[in-house]
């Protein structure tokens, strides 16, 4: 399930849901992103006010929705949750949460991690920083290509 | 044709999202990035290094010389940094 | 921090209180072990009625103690959280929770993913599984043992 | 010393934990399970398989090769399964 929006959301509460009546489920995992107070502006560290999160309607839903189902294609997903916010946030505020439920923990563990590179890198969303030095756009990481990159080499299976 | 920008690159050229009719003797999205850049210095000081930008049509990312065709929806932005 | 406790545990609540008030944590990552309603017996699924979590008291704060340890001295963690239950449990009922907070994404899932890999083959924990052909021990998995020793071969730090 | 059984170990021996002054004549936990399977039936069958038992002495994993002093704590159990 794929939720873009504005409000905060309930951890417990979206994992309750995610999981509930069905008990084929072994583990969960899940990824919570939240607003740090230090940022780097031109290679210093500088207090965070607030960031914005700017975001590609439509185009997000999409993109979000096909990361998933990769995702449930490569491993035996019982079910799954992508919840990204959008719009003003101050330090501690939860970004997104990203929640995959599997008879089996490696599952969980890697479906989940899986989504985060891939959501890093796919999803259309824009931070701006507001510091003491004023807004910065936030510049995209090599460091996250190279993280999605990895799951381009596929495990063997041996059911192919 | 409607074209959306996002993050500095909508900064720059000061408008979120425009339609107008496709040209005639535009054919690809570097085409379309040439005749916007001409538009005016916003789009110039926006579109100055495109080998930064990225494009999107109708939801998917294209490359550069992708066809366009008046339909269609085109997005440009900088690489994305969600998450 | 450590828990080894019988009564049930609120995930939310929990993550509050881990996270509260450290802004540098950019991402957290949790897993929660659940009961399964099925299970292998004999070779054949058999519809769980039970699990009875029987642990050896002392050792088992101390070991999962040690492995919090050993994960806070590989990966940058902010806070880090491991709650196991014992007693008797139903299908659909949390048995685990694990919770690693850093300020990069990578080392919260490593950490979380290196805790429980070490927490299935180290910590003394014992499950009964109730079925309808009546009870048995569940057996170790050699898969558990292959998932810990993964952790062994260090990555390469430059710092080193 | 201190003994304690778990999981299938407890059931076949049937008690959790006992108490004893350490004999004279055994110095290691291999000794110990020596000892105790001649002990009666129940021993005998819970340690059939010594292979399939772990061993910790004060909470700590040990191989059978290890010292035993009379004030230490021992359990024995068949591998764990939590998590």
């Amino acid at each position: 399930m794929i939720k873009v929006q504005q409000e905060n959301f309930d951890v417990a509460a979206e994992l309750a849901t995610l999981t509930a009546g069905n008990h084929a489920i072994g583990g969960v995992v899940s990824f919570v992103g939240l607003v740090r107070d230090m940022v780097r502006v031109d290679d210093r560290d500088a207090a965070l006010r607030a960031m914005s999160l700017e975001h590609y309607p439509g185009m997000t839903e999409k993109k979000l929705a096909e990361i998933e189902a990769k995702a449930t294609e490569r491993w035996p997903l019982e079910a799954s949750l992508i919840i990204h916010r959008y719009g003003r946030l101050e330090p501690g505020e939860q970004i997104v949460l990203v929640a995959c439920a599997s008879a089996h923990r490696q599952a969980a563990f890697d479906a989940c991690n899986y989504l985060m590179d891939w959501l890093k890198t796919e999803a259309p969303f824009w931070k701006l920083e507001e510091t003491e030095a004023g807004e910065a756009w936030v510049e995209s990481r090599a460091s996250d290509d190279v993280a999605a990159a990895r799951w381009q080499i596929k495990p063997d299976r041996a059911a192919e | 044709m409607k074209v959306l920008y996002f993050a500095w690159l909508r900064q720059r050229i000061g408008v979120a999202e425009e339609e107008f009719e496709l040209p005639g003797d535009i054919a690809t999205v570097d085409d379309l990035i040439g005749w916007l850049t001409a538009k005016g210095p916003g789009y110039a000081k926006g579109f100055a290094e495109p080998q930064v930008i990225r494009a999107a049509v109708n939801f998917e990312y294209v490359p550069f010389d992708h066809q366009l065709s008046n339909a269609d929806e085109v997005a440009f932005f900088p690489p994305v940094t969600g998450g």
